[in-house]
């Protein structure tokens, strides 16, 4: 038993080994790591079932040779909360591969991505059940180099590879802050285990503030809050696309995890560390929902998704924070439940929209959504899959985003009831500004559905795209039930809600959130549902008894020869939006140069770069380049100069020292 | 009992009010105009008619309707009229409710997208922007009745205290009032928003996404539509008129009253306004969410 | 601390002096000659007791610094045909100049350490740290390959000048090591003089400048 | 006993490479010398001798360091018949036995327990350099050579002065002057502390500048840019350890005169300074070898911080010095084997980090890095194409390159981040907040630099340009995963021995 998650991390780990079978055996090795993976997944499965009911049936401590280092797992509801999407996600993403990138279509990379993907997933899970910052650290960069690999899978594009130098930059520059964490943690506390106690009590406000900025810009650079979320859209857009889920899914989450696990360590945190989250949540949430109203890459735009997605789970966790501040336990509970709920929700249905962007990708061969259309005929199961993930990510009901999103919101107007004048701002700029978000949402979703699988195909490769097989299908079916099972049935994850808040905050009562609304929100979800069906049976009642005409072309206003061409492009349904945001977005707009009676043809480009990567660090980076650059002319090779640099070090230092 | 009324009434009432509407805006131009029961006798025609659809479109080209009628009519049973209860109330009916309506609004715009024809997609474009404008002042406005009420449900912020709180709050509910008023405007594409008379595609909103839908279907869309008024309406009322006579067939008479004058309102509106350009169109929902937004702060201050 | 030991060390500080002003390659390595052979002959009158290592550290000076040195240099320079070093980098009135300041700063230096009893008011640190000093400039400021092998083998009479106070720190093992490694050192580096003369067809280490960022 | 054979068994067998007659055989007195000095190594640090005479012993730091330069030695040994197999027609001769000189010589300082005789044995370490450099016997590795010989020898007659200046402080103070490391630190209380305090600045600035300290590190690309491979690794992992090795005995005297805190001032300052230069000079470097020259310059300024910083941060650079000298060999072997399949020393341009048109308006900014360096024109490199693409056409040394820079820049699990890890904490710990935080800023800088390029070569299209037969061979490979296996190790696992060691090492220098 107090093995069932190392075991899972292990079996993940030695998955892509087994896949690494010579050539002729290849399919074997395939279906025997993803085997592995699903195994693995299973016993975590398992593992975190145990952690949420039992958290020290599965305690592991033993000593570590290392400095400082203790091998000691621990799997609370906390750490399960994250592990059961995590092995859920993976499993799924891992059978997707099979078939999305077989061995048999990408000889040269398919063995190397089922091994670092395995390599990933069991250093995700390790980073959730690590009590120790050297183990912590140890799964995260697993996780985060396992990951950078498979970013650069298709590293001759050079695209990708500079997503993927991009990532590994970023990643390096959270982990660096990670390192500058734990240290001033360890300073303060003597220790790199997470069984703290408090550690408010012993640090000085300096002190604090430090810890607070180090574990935002380290944790808040993998979850990819704005503005440090510049390595996201490429590598997210650029790596394949099951890898995408996982990352985009559950990778992401980690930064979360990180923020979570630590700020409990904090019992009476500073006002300003809530206020702050959730002053980066309400930017991310925006600013990252109307970057992917103007992106043309299916794969960009969802990624940016996940940017507002993290924005409304910091938004929860600010909430929550702000709550313990000022202690006012109905926000702790309901900031934390929704944060963590959606941690579950994100999870599932990125994943289900990454991977049935891929299925759309592997018929299309495209991720441009300007070039897709009338896909719903061709692949009407991604269609579905891809439908579900939509109304579920706009947080509409009766799926399960609205539960998550209803938790936030009730959060955040029991804050602005509040006197206290912190609390009040959060829930005045929260709430609207939510609002705001998942209309955005709904705008952005609409018009992806509508322009990739709606209409007529804008290109001849996408009239002829087919269905993807079962393998594809399945999970995406697994994750579209289970978005609909937590949209349906929400009391079913409040228990485990509640130990997991439980744990974060152990002043909570047992109960968080109001459970008894979630049942008749199972009503009301019901309800709407029936009004659905009886609706729907009434229309196909009427179309059977009065003859309904079904071949003949749009009508459009009685244009009589429409082509795919006319159709409204998805550059054009989001411009008045985008235009709203220009001052954040800075779109750039190619115009043809339209002159005489008869103009060349020509073609209206808009393209949406990310502001704070092409505005800010780039240009920082293209400007101390040369700066540093300019030092180099200190070594022209002249020994001469060298020998003088020397006399002048020993005269400075004999000046300075003696 | 009374939830029953409540049920009839929202399923039989939404069609006259547009009657109403209409007649109040014939008399301000001085023309008789159809009869006040025309659209009952538009959807019965509607619903005996076949239909014609394009070979474009799919199944979402006919949930648009279905849900859009379907969210409207689950929203319905969510509202308070008058000083009666609703029949389903929870903790979180009022994102319940604002979302359901974001959800008909996915489902209109997808189906409007499914005809692959620009008219629509432009309109589907015009009304997810102006939808996204609406929503912060739809909350704002309920971040101002939550605060006074103490809780996120319409029976407790419509409930019997709101009487109390206009002795007291009276700036900002005025605020919130016409603030969702604007909103309701917004949301049922009424003038000065989108004009439901003119069928010149290209300024329209509402109607230019449902150009390829016709008999059933159009008849679902057009009560959806009147339903959507009713709902909205009840809400404005709900907070306009929070008054309460002890006697429950009162309270029924009382809300219907309040009803009519909210219809005659958007008779009124929509007669002395002009359609405003489409880019005057969010200046507009700005403005209505700071008005709410002052009445939060004229509240907490 | 015999009384012979500071003229001798004026004489090799006016012999510094000498190295920064001259121009030519050839009086360059005379001067060096003559400093190693001073050295060897201050090594015997340093302490005021004579033992077996102050011979043997002597008579090492005197062959190496004084005779092997600077016939392998002179050898080098025969088959070069150098006879001139061609304007130093900073000219030889500044380097004179930065010279004197030198000599002049490590006086003032030596004078802020406190001094053993037996080196009381003797010229053995300062001078020591002014040979250092001038070996220094002459490294940093010569352009001829050879004439920094010249200042290294300065800047190293400077450090056996030092070394002299301290004769009985050194096992005599350790000091025949130093030799041998000094030997070596210049050794070798005559030969990539020669290498270079070969690559290059010049000793100017001016043209040792292409590997650079 | 067994230290005086550490130092004369690899003499030794020099002698027998320069007597050898067969050519082919010679390059396996190597490996040869490497598991002799090895299994002397780990009886010499098993057994724990006496001290046999006050010139010969070893210290804490030495233990370790002897047995990381043994195993980095061994692995270089094998590797080198491979890879002269690969060179015929140069001087294998001399090469073999100034191999084999040099380890002796290593040996010898880290056994030296007499600070004269270690003086004697880094000097000679440079001699013996000289010939490995000029391997080439072009007019690059001449220019290197010459710079290397001279700055060097510079630095160490500085430290030589340094060493005369302690000796003197002994003088003054009454004492019979020794240069005996055990007296030495008898007698620190009463040294006399001007000349112990210039006396030490001296030796840092001359022993620094073997170790390649900034502003002393100037000959460190040069030398590492020209020298092969294995050169480089016995170079940076081999010498320059022991050069920190000798500028720790002299801060042991310090801390044992009461003034540790007088010499942790002067590395904390040289240490961020050492790699502040290196990541400066890192940011867009094309020319791989100098870049891990100045990661070199960058990992002994970690090293000297970490001694800087103390207390805890001490233990974190032991750690450092003995897994930095392992990830060395681990580079500089891999860059070997990729410059000699792609005849090329510089990395395609990297992609991502510089503005494209589209991505900002500084998209024609001058990017300098792109003009090639003067290193490009002769005539040797002209035609050799950048280097790109090499996880598609090599492998096994791409990934070993890929792998060695996550471990050099101290990415978990590799040893390097558990000793990265225990200098940051050392540092918070003891109150130097600021130079932590300037440390992990650093880090990032230097991460930055030296990625770009190293994605620039492992990531990309193979180029077809580079002949076919040119490949990874065994002998070529297996040392160098032999090594990163090490690092990796070390990382993941201390056993008792080496925890104890390490401890041990941290204690001799901090302690009394």
């Amino acid at each position: 038993m107090r093995w069932l998650i190392p075991c899972a991390i292990a079996l993940t780990a030695l998955s892509g080994v087994a896949g690494l079978l010579p050539a002729r055996r290849a399919r074997l090795g395939e279906l025997l790591a993803v085997g592995l993976v699903v195994l693995g997944a299973a016993l975590g499965l398992a593992g975190s079932v145990v952690g949420f009911v039992a958290s020290d049936a599965l305690r592991i401590d033993l000593p570590w040779s290392l400095p400082g280092a203790r091998l000691l797992v621990r799997v609370d509801a906390l750490s399960s909360m994250f592990l059961a999407p995590l092995f859920f996600v993976s499993a799924a993403g891992a059978v997707y591969g099979l078939s999305y990138w077989p061995v048999r279509e990408h000889p040269r990379d398919a063995r190397g991505v089922r091994l670092y993907y395995g390599l990933t997933v069991a250093g995700l899970a390790t980073v959730l059940c690590a009590a120790n910052a050297v183990l912590f650290l140890v799964g995260w960069e697993v996780m985060a180099l396992g990951a950078f690999m498979l970013v650069g899978t298709e590293h001759e594009r050079a695209e990708v590879r500079g997503a993927s130098l991009v990532y590994l930059v970023s990643t390096r520059a959270g982990t660096l802050c990670l390192f500058g964490f734990f240290g001033l943690l360890y300073a303060i506390t003597g220790s790199l285990d997470f069984d703290l106690g408090a550690v408010a009590g012993r640090a000085s406000a300096t002190e604090l503030h430090g810890l607070f900025v180090l574990a935002l810009c380290g944790f808040g650079l993998k979850a990819g809050l704005m503005p440090l979320h510049v390595w996201l859209p490429g590598a997210h857009a650029n790596a394949p696309s099951h890898v995408s889920a996982l990352m985009s899914g559950v990778l992401l989450k980690m930064g979360v995890y990180g923020l979570v696990r630590t700020t409990a360590f904090f019992p009476t945190p500073p006002l300003w560390w809530g206020a702050a989250l959730v002053g980066c949540g309400v930017v991310s949430g925006i600013l990252g929902v109307a970057f992917a109203l103007g992106q043309h890459d299916l794969k960009r735009l969802l990624a940016y998704h996940s940017v507002e997605n993290i924005g409304i789970i910091a938004l929860g966790l600010g909430l929550a924070l702000v709550g313990r501040s000022l202690g006012a336990p109905a926000l702790v509970g309901l900031g934390l439940a929704g944060a963590l709920l959606h941690v579950w929700n994100h999870g599932l249905f990125k994943a289900l929209l990454f991977l049935a962007a891929g299925a759309v990708v592997h018929a299309t061969g495209t991720r441009e959504i300007d070039a897709l259309g009338g896909l719903g005929k061709r692949m009407p199961k991604t269609a579905l899959a891809f439908l579900v993930g939509s109304v579920a990510i706009c947080g509409l009901p009766p799926l399960n985003g609205f539960v998550s999103e209803l938790l936030v919101y009730l959060g955040l107007f029991e804050a602005a009831a509040s006197p206290d004048a912190p609390a009040w701002l959060v829930g005045a700029l929260g709430a609207p500004a939510l609002a705001l978000i998942g209309a955005l949402a709904v705008a952005c979703f609409v018009k992806v559905y509508g322009v990739v699988f709606l209409g007529e195909p804008r290109s001849a490769k996408v009239d002829k795209a087919h269905e993807v097989d079962k393998l594809m299908t399945g999970p995406m079916a697994a994750l579209g039930a289970a978005c609909a099972l937590i949209g349906l049935a929400p009391a079913l994850v409040m228990p485990a809600l509640a130990r997991a808040a439980h744990t974060w905050a152990p002043e909570l009562a047992d109960e968080v959130g109001p459970v008894a609304s979630l049942a008749w929100l199972s009503l009301a979800n019901g309800l709407l549902l029936g009004l659905v069906l009886v609706a729907a049976a009434w229309l196909a009642w009427r179309a059977r008894a009065a003859a309904t005409v079904r071949d003949v072309p749009t009508w459009d206003c009685g244009y009589a020869a429409p082509t795919p061409r006319m159709q409204y492009t998805a550059s054009s349904f989001a411009a008045t939006l985008v235009g709203f945001f220009a001052f954040a977005l800075r779109p750039s707009r190619f115009r043809p140069e339209l002159v005489g009676p008869f103009p060349q043809r020509g073609t209206l480009f808009t393209s949406l770069p990310d502001v704070v990567l092409g505005r800010l660090i780039l240009p920082a980076f293209a400007l101390i380049g040369p700066l540093l650059a300019r030092l180099r002319k200190l070594t022209q090779g002249s020994v001469h100069t060298y020998l003088l640099y020397m006399l002048v070090a020993v005269v400075a230092a004999l000046l300075v020292w003696r | 009992m009374h939830y029953l009324v409540h049920v009839l009434l929202v399923l039989a009432l939404p069609p006259l009010l547009l009657g109403i509407a209409n007649r109040v805006k014939a008399l301000f131009a001085g023309r008789r105009g159809p009869p006040v029961l025309q659209l009952y006798f538009d959807l019965a025609k509607l619903a005996r008619k076949s239909t014609v659809q394009s070979r474009t479109t799919s199944f979402v080209f006919r949930a648009g309707p279905v849900v859009a009628l379907a969210t409207t009519a689950c929203a319905a049973m969510l509202v308070p009229l008058g000083a009666h209860k609703a029949p389903l109330s929870f903790g979180g009916d009022l994102v319940f409710f604002a979302y359901l309506f974001a959800l008909g609004r996915f489902f209109t715009v997808a189906a409007a997208l499914d005809t692959g024809s620009a008219f629509e997609g432009m309109g589907g474009a015009r009304e997810v922007t102006f939808g996204a404008l609406a929503e912060p002042a739809l909350f704002f406005g309920l971040l101002v009745l939550t605060r006074l009420g103490g809780a996120v449900r319409f029976a407790v912020v419509l409930g019997p205290g709101l009487a109390d709180h206009w002795v007291e709050a009276a700036p900002s509910l005025v605020l919130v009032a016409v603030s969702l008023f604007v909103v309701l405007l917004s949301e049922t594409c009424r003038v000065p928003f989108d004009d439901p008379n003119t069928h010149l595609e290209l300024t329209m909103i509402h109607e230019v996404m449902v150009l390829d839908h016709g008999g059933p279907a159009l008849g679902m869309i057009l009560y959806g539509a009147a339903m959507k008024l009713f709902v909205l309406g009840a809400v404005v009322v709900g907070v306009a008129l929070p008054a309460s006579s002890g006697n429950a067939w009162l309270d029924w008479l009382l809300f219907l009253g309040g009803m009519l004058g909210c219809t005659v309102l958007v008779g009124v509106v929509e007669s002395i306004m002009a359609r405003l350009k489409l880019v005057a169109v969010p200046k507009l929902l700005v403005t209505a969410c700071l008005l709410s937004a002052v009445g939060l702060v004229l509240l907490v201050r | 601390m015999s009384a012979l030991a500071s003229p001798l060390l004026v004489v090799v500080l006016l012999i510094n002096l000498f190295l920064l002003g001259t121009s030519r390659v050839r009086a360059a390595i005379t001067g060096a000659a003559a400093q190693g052979v001073l050295l060897g002959v201050l090594a015997l009158v340093i302490d005021d007791a004579l033992s077996g290592s102050h011979i043997a550290v002597a008579a090492g000076a005197i062959v190496l610094k004084g005779i092997a040195f600077p016939a392998l240099l002179a050898r080098a320079i025969r088959d070069l045909a150098v006879r001139r070093e061609i304007e130093p980098l900073i000219g030889l009135v500044p380097s004179l100049l930065l010279g004197a300041i030198g000599t002049a700063a490590s006086l003032l230096f030596a004078s802020s350490l406190p001094l053993a009893p037996a080196h009381e008011g003797s010229l053995v640190v300062p001078g020591a740290l002014a040979t250092v000093f001038t070996g220094f400039m002459l490294l940093t400021t010569r352009r001829k390959a050879i004439t920094q092998v010249v200042g290294y083998l300065v800047l190293e009479n400077g450090l056996f000048i030092m070394g002299l106070g301290l004769l009985e720190a050194m096992p005599f093992l350790v000091e025949v090591g130093i030799l041998l490694d000094l030997f070596v050192g210049i050794f070798v580096m005559g030969i990539i003089i020669n290498h270079m003369r070969r690559e290059f067809g010049s000793i100017d280490t001016e043209r040792l400048t292409s590997l650079r960022e | 006993m067994v230290l005086a054979a550490l130092i004369l068994v690899p003499l030794g067998l020099a002698l027998v490479a320069l007597l050898w007659p067969v050519a082919r055989q010679r390059p396996w007195l190597l490996p040869l010398g490497g598991v002799a000095h090895l299994v002397l190594s780990i009886v010499a640090v098993a057994g724990r001798p006496e001290q046999l005479t006050p010139w010969l012993g070893l210290d804490p730091i030495a233990r370790l360091l002897l047995v990381a330069v043994s195993v980095l030695f061994l692995a270089t040994s094998l590797y080198t018949p491979g890879y002269l197999a690969l060179k015929p027609g140069r001087d294998q001769r001399v090469f073999t036995a100034c191999l084999l000189a040099l380890l002796g010589m290593i040996s010898a300082i880290l056994a030296a327990q007499h600070l004269g005789l270690m003086w004697v044995a880094l000097e000679a370490c440079t001699l013996t350099t000289a010939p490995l450099l000029y391997f080439h016997r072009n007019a690059r590795s001449l220019e290197a050579l010459w710079k290397y010989l001279l700055v060097g020898s510079v630095g160490i007659a500085i430290a030589f002065l340094g060493t005369l200046f302690l000796a003197y402080s002994a003088l003054h103070a009454g004492l019979k002057p020794s240069l005996v490391l055990s007296d030495l630190v008898g007698d620190a209380p009463r040294l006399s502390r001007p000349w112990l305090h210039s006396g030490f600045v001296l030796l840092f600035i001359g022993y620094g500048t073997k170790m390649g300290l900034a502003p002393m590190h100037t000959w460190k690309p040069d030398a590492y840019g020209e020298a092969s491979g294995l050169v480089g690794t016995l170079l940076a992992g081999g010498v320059s350890s022991a050069a920190f090795l000798a500028i720790l005995r002299f801060h042991k005297i310090l801390v044992a005169a009461g003034d540790g805190a007088f010499g942790r001032q002067i590395m904390l300052v040289a240490g961020l300074l050492s790699i502040a230069v290196a990541a400066a000079f890192m940011a867009r470097l094309r020319d791989f070898k100098r870049l891990l020259a100045y990661s070199s310059v960058e990992h002994m300024g970690i090293l000297v911080l970490g001694v800087g910083i103390g207390g805890g941060a001490t233990l974190g650079a032991m750690l450092h010095l003995v897994n930095n000298a392992l990830v060395k060999g681990v580079l500089f072997l891999a860059a070997g084997n990729i410059h000699r399949v792609y005849g090329s020393k510089r990395a395609a341009a990297p992609e991502g980090l510089t503005p494209t048109p589209h991505e900002g308006e500084r998209g024609e900014a001058a990017d300098e890095a792109d003009r090639p360096p003067p290193s490009a024109t002769s005539p040797a490199l002209a035609s050799s194409v950048p280097v790109s693409g090499l996880l598609r056409r090599l492998p096994w040394s791409g990934a070993l390159l890929l792998l060695g820079f996550l471990a050099v820049t101290g990415s978990p699990p590799f040893g390097t981040f558990v000793s990265e890890l225990t200098i940051v904490r050392g540092a918070f710990a003891t109150g130097h907040g600021a130079a932590g935080v300037a440390f992990l800023g650093l880090l990032f800088v230097v991460f930055v630099g030296m990625g770009s390029t190293v994605l620039a070569m492992a990531q990309g299209p193979a180029p077809s340009t580079v002949p076919a037969e040119r490949r990874d061979t065994l002998l070529t490979i297996a040392p160098v995963v032999a090594l990163l296996a090490c690092v990796l190790g070390l990382g993941l696992y201390l056993p008792a021995g080496l925890q104890t060691a390490f401890a041990e090492a941290a204690a001799w220098l901090e302690g009394p």
